[in-house]
């Protein structure tokens, strides 16, 4: 964390806000993908990467972000631009109570509890027609139709919130609690910081700006449908992108969805024609040998600052 | 009075089916604290063996299974020896890592069949699939009862190989205490592979017992999963007869959301279910069975 | 019989066990002693093959323990006696019992074994058939060394054999250790009562913060100036 | 630390000004695409392939591809106007997302002149917000959400696609004359929760309401359901004289096992196309799919035949085509699929004759005077509104009709002028089969 911290970003940040308008509109596209991942990731490592608690069904808040935005628009002809506000607004008036919930579980059992929790979302959304238009989906209007710069310039702002969100929670004494929590909940239960309340704290930003990433996609997609924005393979690919990056690591994410995306595109679109059906087996193959090889991703493993807080990991020292 | 009695029937034969599933889960969740998300695209992966069979040889799955079963003991004791073993005590900042690799190696199994069997549905259809015993105004399905039955004797053999074998004591003592099992002179490595191929195999097992009432797809996984992990929960974690009973109680909340609720939540049935035996009975039945 | 040589452990990157030597020859009992946190139960985990040395190696009868997987101690006549029990809480006593003699040895004198332990411990007997987690601390302690003998040993390894036990119990346990030892098993002993510790063993070593302080004949080390202070509180 | 925060908070501010200012300047600063008019183009003509290929529902997306290459090979048109046709296929794998990356690239990257694509309601929908804006002329092969073809889309053409609310326009006619007099009074009405089965429930609920029929059940299932049998024990308790069933293949398939089973009795079973209608639902239903009715969008044996491009060809060859070429039956998604080729290919021709060059633009003004005989009728592009107040742009309505399923051959039984077979109704109980 020397001075050189900021310089990367800065040029990063010069390279993504000046680059796309020389880019074709198939390539702004997957930037937009990539940025809203970049999101979605970003959002998920609060709670999942930092506070520890991994969640396997984050799809829930993407998908209530979207719901958020595209209800205001099927029932009262709203713009859902305006779901910017209502969609994470939604996503985290929902999350409280489910975080109070799942929260009083731990490990695994916290990981299975969202997702069935997530899959209940998306069963009451299927069925209650009357509130979500159920199967139907909602089509909404494109505000701008070819151009693609201002839906891109929106979702890096919202991927630039998430960064700067995180990274002023992770300086702030929460940052501290978050990772005790994650160390050793007891432990940090010990020394008085009361975890269900700490997790909260990481759950509703965490919720926030994955549903704002819902909103977006509403937005830009003009078409959502519970099965779209609700399923397993969305909370697995914030993970999974997560993973990619390195858990609990600033960066990581953001590079995890990063290549993620470029990934599986890559591979789907060029080469894909080459390697035929099996595209997808090779990507799954990827993604077993990232887990297996190099568990703390790429930040994490990368550097040696695998840790934030290192010091403050507990050693045992002597007998037990 | 039909409609009950047919709900009560449906449920029950349907949990039977279900237990054998959750019971390889059970044995994996329970004992190895693995939660295994690939267990229903194993047990797909299962459902195509007996469905080759089926094709190739004319064998009916109730016969296949018995090569099925070999053959994802095999699969199940290569993962966890070279996979899933190597991930649980690697150091990572994550410690449901494991989870997410049986989710991944989920996926590549899927996409392994899709290459090799492509997408389309496939079923094993026999007339006998159809055959059925009448109650009055409710029916039986032979099938099913006939699957019922292999169930119970699945479960009744893996009760008697966890109480009364060496090895079955083995794979308990793993479970509850993995340093005094070492001191014990167990080879916690060897024990945990072994009893993930043998979980694996029990979920050949209900695959097979479900090829011949319910078709066949790559996809068809995930939500066996979810009910297999509904179950173990529901049941206790490591308890045959939690599982059992879990089973029983799964098929018929499902039978019984499906009629006198709706059919479209049904499944939130069993969510909540879950949840409340996590947050208020975390043991699960196999507590209350054991008062 | 079991020979510790200069062995050095780490927990990740910090150091736990400095240079600690030390022999047990057959027959003995031999006393680990050591305030809480001085790496006595490291000792014990890492001649059980838990932990590994970075440094230095252990000999069992002449056998390299160091390379071995931990599994592997029990077949070579290894007991490791848990601190904390370490019983399996769901099994039954029996269960429990039976866990101990899984080796081929073992197994084959299981009965035999199993009358042994319920003429050392009678109340064990009584409870068979209740599942170990419903024990008491006493009986949890009775049932743990049970699982040892069950295993028919030539060395038994006891972690804090009297922790968290009443007055009385402390007694009869430090008779009953001398009575396993009378009965042909070596035992090596980590204890942090010193005073019954001591009385009971051949011979004793103090562990102070990772390294060996101090050693010599039981008897003897209960009239050293150091342990009377430190430890007897004299 | 200080120095971080501020780099990190003025890059922020940087980004934000520019999300909000750059929008405005954008126009001018991207390049503009359209190259200058007067310039004929020479390369090949790129028609976009865009379907799941790989995934959970690749066996249609690939049904649709095949039939695709299978018209292509049968029409034997290689070039048009000097220019070859060359496919550019991207796989979607079912996911809405992917479906507009491949989109994207298609229209951009690729420069294809039309794209033939959608398989799922949802990748349809995208596919053809991507084609609307990016001006694209896009033909939907299956996706039958209504609401594809009602938002006004110039660019999107829905070809012999059917909106799902259609799917069962034939079946009125034979309740009114053949079900009602013959007693059909009370209907249980079940559909898979999906836009298809939502949309078309919509459709059958409003039309027996309005026919005084009574629905005494109606409700959405899960079509990843194991056992349907509760469903159906509650359909029976409800005592209904016909079952109105909205499915896809394998439900469809349990669903007629599982009614035997339960000796579910009622004077007519009426499935709403999808599954019923599939070659693989009688394989996997057996014996029990017999006398079941189903509404029916296309079949091996509907007399459709017609000339383009000089060939002759019949509905019949198709289907014995694909049964030759790839060794299975195909349904009428594959129909579809063949019959967008024709409409495509149609399109094409008539440009080259009318002596304009072959571009997007013209593709598009084209397809909107599409009137073409194919494998599902015939399919004219029309803006037209329905009885349902839902109006459609750009949207032919094939003929739909019924049949029924008699010792394991689907006959076709309504309109009784082109029927393969009487119908039989009512039908004989289980227990006499």
């Amino acid at each position: 964390m020397a001075k050189k911290s900021w310089f990367l970003p800065a040029i990063l940040g010069i390279v993504a806000i000046a680059l796309p308008p020389f880019l074709g509109g198939y390539f702004q596209h997957i930037l937009i993908l990539v940025m809203m991942w970049v999101a979605m990731a970003t959002g998920w490592n609060l709670l999942g990467g930092y506070c520890g608690q991994a969640s396997l069904g984050s799809a829930a808040f993407f998908g209530l972000g979207a719901y958020g935005a595209g209800m205001l628009y099927l029932h009262w002809g709203i713009s859902p631009w305006w779901g910017v506000i209502a969609g994470p607004l939604l996503a985290i008036v929902v999350a409280i109570p489910i975080g109070l919930v799942t929260f009083r579980l731990r490990g695994g059992y916290f990981v299975l509890s969202m997702l069935a929790v997530c899959e209940t979302i998306r069963i009451i959304f299927l069925n209650w027609v009357e509130m979500s238009a159920g199967p139907l989906g909602i089509v909404i209007e494109r505000t701008w139709g070819m151009e693609k710069l201002p839906y891109y310039y929106m979702v890096l702002a919202i991927a630039a919130l998430s960064l700067y969100v995180v990274y002023r929670l992770m300086k702030s004494k929460f940052g501290y609690y978050f990772v005790s929590i994650r160390e050793d909940q007891d432990a940090a239960e010990g020394l008085g910081i009361p975890s269900t309340k700490y997790k909260m704290y990481a759950l509703i930003p965490c919720a926030g700006i994955i549903g704002l990433a819902g909103a977006f996609y509403m937005n830009y997609m003009a078409f959502i449908e519970p099965n779209t924005v609700f399923p397993l393979i969305i909370s697995a690919t914030m993970i999974l992108s997560v993973m990619l990056g390195g858990p609990g690591t600033f960066w990581g994410p953001a590079l995890g969805a990063t290549i993620f995306v470029l990934l599986s595109e890559l591979l789907r679109a060029f080469a894909g024609p080459v390697i035929g059906t099996i595209h997808y087996l090779i990507f799954a193959l990827i993604l077993v040998l990232v887990i297996m090889f190099l568990p703390n991703g790429i930040a994490g493993e990368g550097d040696k600052i695998k840790r934030l807080f290192r010091g403050k990991k507990p050693v045992y020292v002597g007998g037990e | 009075m039909a409609l009950f009695g047919q709900t009560i029937i449906c449920g029950f034969l349907m949990g039977g089916v279900y237990a054998v599933i959750a019971i390889g889960m059970t044995l994996i969740l329970g004992v190895m604290k693995i939660i295994n998300i690939g267990h229903g695209h194993l047990m797909m992966v299962a459902m195509y063996v007996c469905f080759a069979l089926f094709t190739s040889l004319g064998l009916h799955p109730y016969i296949a299974m018995f090569v099925a079963m070999p053959c994802l003991f095999g699969i199940g004791y290569l993962l966890q020896r070279y996979s899933i073993h190597r991930v649980r005590f690697v150091d990572t900042i994550l410690p449901q890592t494991q989870v997410l690799l049986t989710l991944a190696i989920g996926l590549v199994f899927v996409e392994i069949i899709r290459v090799i069997f492509k997408s389309d549905f496939r079923s094993v259809y026999t007339p006998f699939s159809s055959k059925c015993l009448y109650i009055g105004d409710m029916s039986i399905s032979l099938p099913q009862l006939i699957s019922f039955g292999i169930a119970m004797a699945f479960v009744a053999g893996l009760h008697i190989l966890l109480t009364r074998t060496d090895f079955g004591r083995s794979i308990r003592a793993t479970a509850q205490d993995l340093d005094a099992a070492k001191y014990m002179g167990v080879d916690a490595l060897r024990v945990s592979s072994l009893t993930f191929g043998l979980g694996m195999a029990l979920a050949a097992a209900g695959g097979a017992l479900l090829l011949p009432i319910f078709y066949l797809f790559p996809d068809i996984g995930v939500p066996f999963t979810i009910k297999a992990l509904i179950i173990t929960i529901l049941g206790g974690a490591g308890s045959t007869v939690g599982a059992l009973s879990g089973g029983l109680v799964f098929g018929m909340a499902e039978s019984l959301g499906a009629v006198y609720w709706a059919p479209g939540y049904k499944d939130v049935v069993g969510f909540v279910i879950f949840l409340l035996v996590l947050l208020f009975m975390p043991g699960g039945l196999k507590t209350v069975i054991k008062r | 019989m079991l020979k510790v040589n200069n062995i050095d452990v780490y927990y990740g990157d910090v150091q736990a066990l400095w240079d600690i030597s030390f022999e047990v020859k057959e027959g003995e009992i031999v006393a680990l002693l050591g305030s809480n946190g001085a790496g006595k139960t490291t000792t014990l985990n890492t001649i059980s093959g838990l932990l590994r040395p970075r440094k230095g190696n252990i000999e069992f009868l002449g056998q390299e323990l160091t390379k071995l997987p931990a599994h592997k101690m029990a077949s070579l006549g290894i007991a490791h006696v848990p601190e904390a029990r370490k019983l399996f809480p769901e099994m039954t006593v029996k269960e429990n019992l039976l866990m101990g003699s899984l080796m081929p040895e073992a197994k084959a004198r299981r009965e035999e074994s199993m009358e042994r332990v319920f003429t050392i411990f009678p109340i064990l007997k009584e409870r068979a058939w209740q599942a170990a987690g419903t024990l008491s601390g006493g009986e949890s302690q009775m049932l743990a060394v049970g699982r040892g003998i069950m295993a028919c040993p030539k060395l038994m390894m006891m972690d804090e054999p009297s922790l968290g036990l009443a007055p009385f119990l402390v007694d009869e346990e430090f008779k009953v250790i001398e009575r396993i030892n009378r009965e042909g098993i070596t035992i090596l002993l980590v204890e942090q009562n010193v005073a019954h510790a001591l009385k009971a063993c051949t011979r004793a070593y103090v562990l102070e913060i990772g390294r060996i302080t101090l050693q010599g004949k039981g008897e003897k080390l209960l009239h050293d100036k150091h342990i009377e202070e430190a430890y007897l509180g004299i | 630390m200080k120095k971080v925060k501020l780099g990190l908070l003025l890059g922020l501010v940087v980004v934000l000004v520019a999300a909000f200012a750059l929008p405005g300047c954008a126009p001018e600063v991207a390049p503009p695409e359209e190259e200058e008019e007067e310039e004929v183009p020479t390369g090949p003509i790129k028609i976009g392939i865009n379907f799941p290929l790989t995934g959970a529902k690749a066996n249609f997306g690939t049904m649709d591809w095949l039939s695709i290459q299978l018209a292509y090979a049968k029409f034997g048109v290689e070039e048009v106007g000097g220019r070859p046709i060359r496919f550019v296929i991207e796989d979607n794998r079912g996911d809405p997302a992917t479906a507009k990356s491949a989109f994207e690239k298609l229209a951009t990257l690729d420069e294809a002149d039309v794209v033939l694509g959608g398989y799922t309601s949802s990748c349809g929908v995208v596919q053809a917000a991507a084609a609307n804006d990016l001006k694209v002329p896009f033909l939907i092969c299956n996706s039958s959400k209504d609401a594809i073809t009602m938002e006004g889309w110039e660019w999107v053409f829905s070809g012999a696609r059917v909106p799902a609310s259609h799917y069962g326009d034939n079946m009125w006619p034979m309740i009114d004359e053949v079900l009602m007099p013959g007693g059909v009074s009370k209907v249980a009405l079940f559909y898979e929760m999906t836009d298809w089965g939502t949309s078309s429930a919509e459709a059958l609920r409003a039309n027996f309401e309005a026919r005084g029929i009574e629905l005494v059940y109606d409700e959405p299932y899960d079509s990843d359901a194991i056992d349907l049998k509760p469903m159906l024990a509650a359909v029976k308790a409800a005592k209904p004289d016909m079952i109105m069933a909205v499915s896809y293949l394998m439900d469809a398939s349990l669903i007629a096992r599982q009614a035997g089973e339960l000796r579910l009795n009622v004077l007519c079973f009426m499935g709403q196309a999808g599954g019923y209608t599939m070659p693989e639902f009688v394989v996997n239903a057996g014996e029990n799919a017999n006398y079941i009715l189903t509404t029916a969008l296309w079949s091996p044996f509907a007399p459709w035949e017609g000339e383009l491009a000089g060939v002759k060809w019949t509905n019949q060859e198709y289907y014995e085509g694909y049964l030759g070429s790839y060794g299975a039956e195909p349904d009428y998604h594959g129909a579809q699929g063949f019959a967008q080729w024709m409409i495509c290919l149609d399109a094409l021709l008539r440009i080259d004759a009318a002596g304009e060059t072959i571009n997007r633009e013209t593709i598009r003004e084209a397809l909107t005077e599409t009137k073409l005989m194919t494998t599902m009728g015939l399919i004219e592009h029309k803006d037209w509104c329905d009885d349902m107040g839902h109006c459609y742009t750009n949207q032919g309505l094939p003929v739909t009709y019924v049949t029924q399923w008699q010792n394991l051959v689907q006959e076709w039984v309504w309109p009784v002028e082109a029927k393969s077979a009487d119908y039989i109704f009512p039908v004989p109980k289980w227990e006499e089969r």
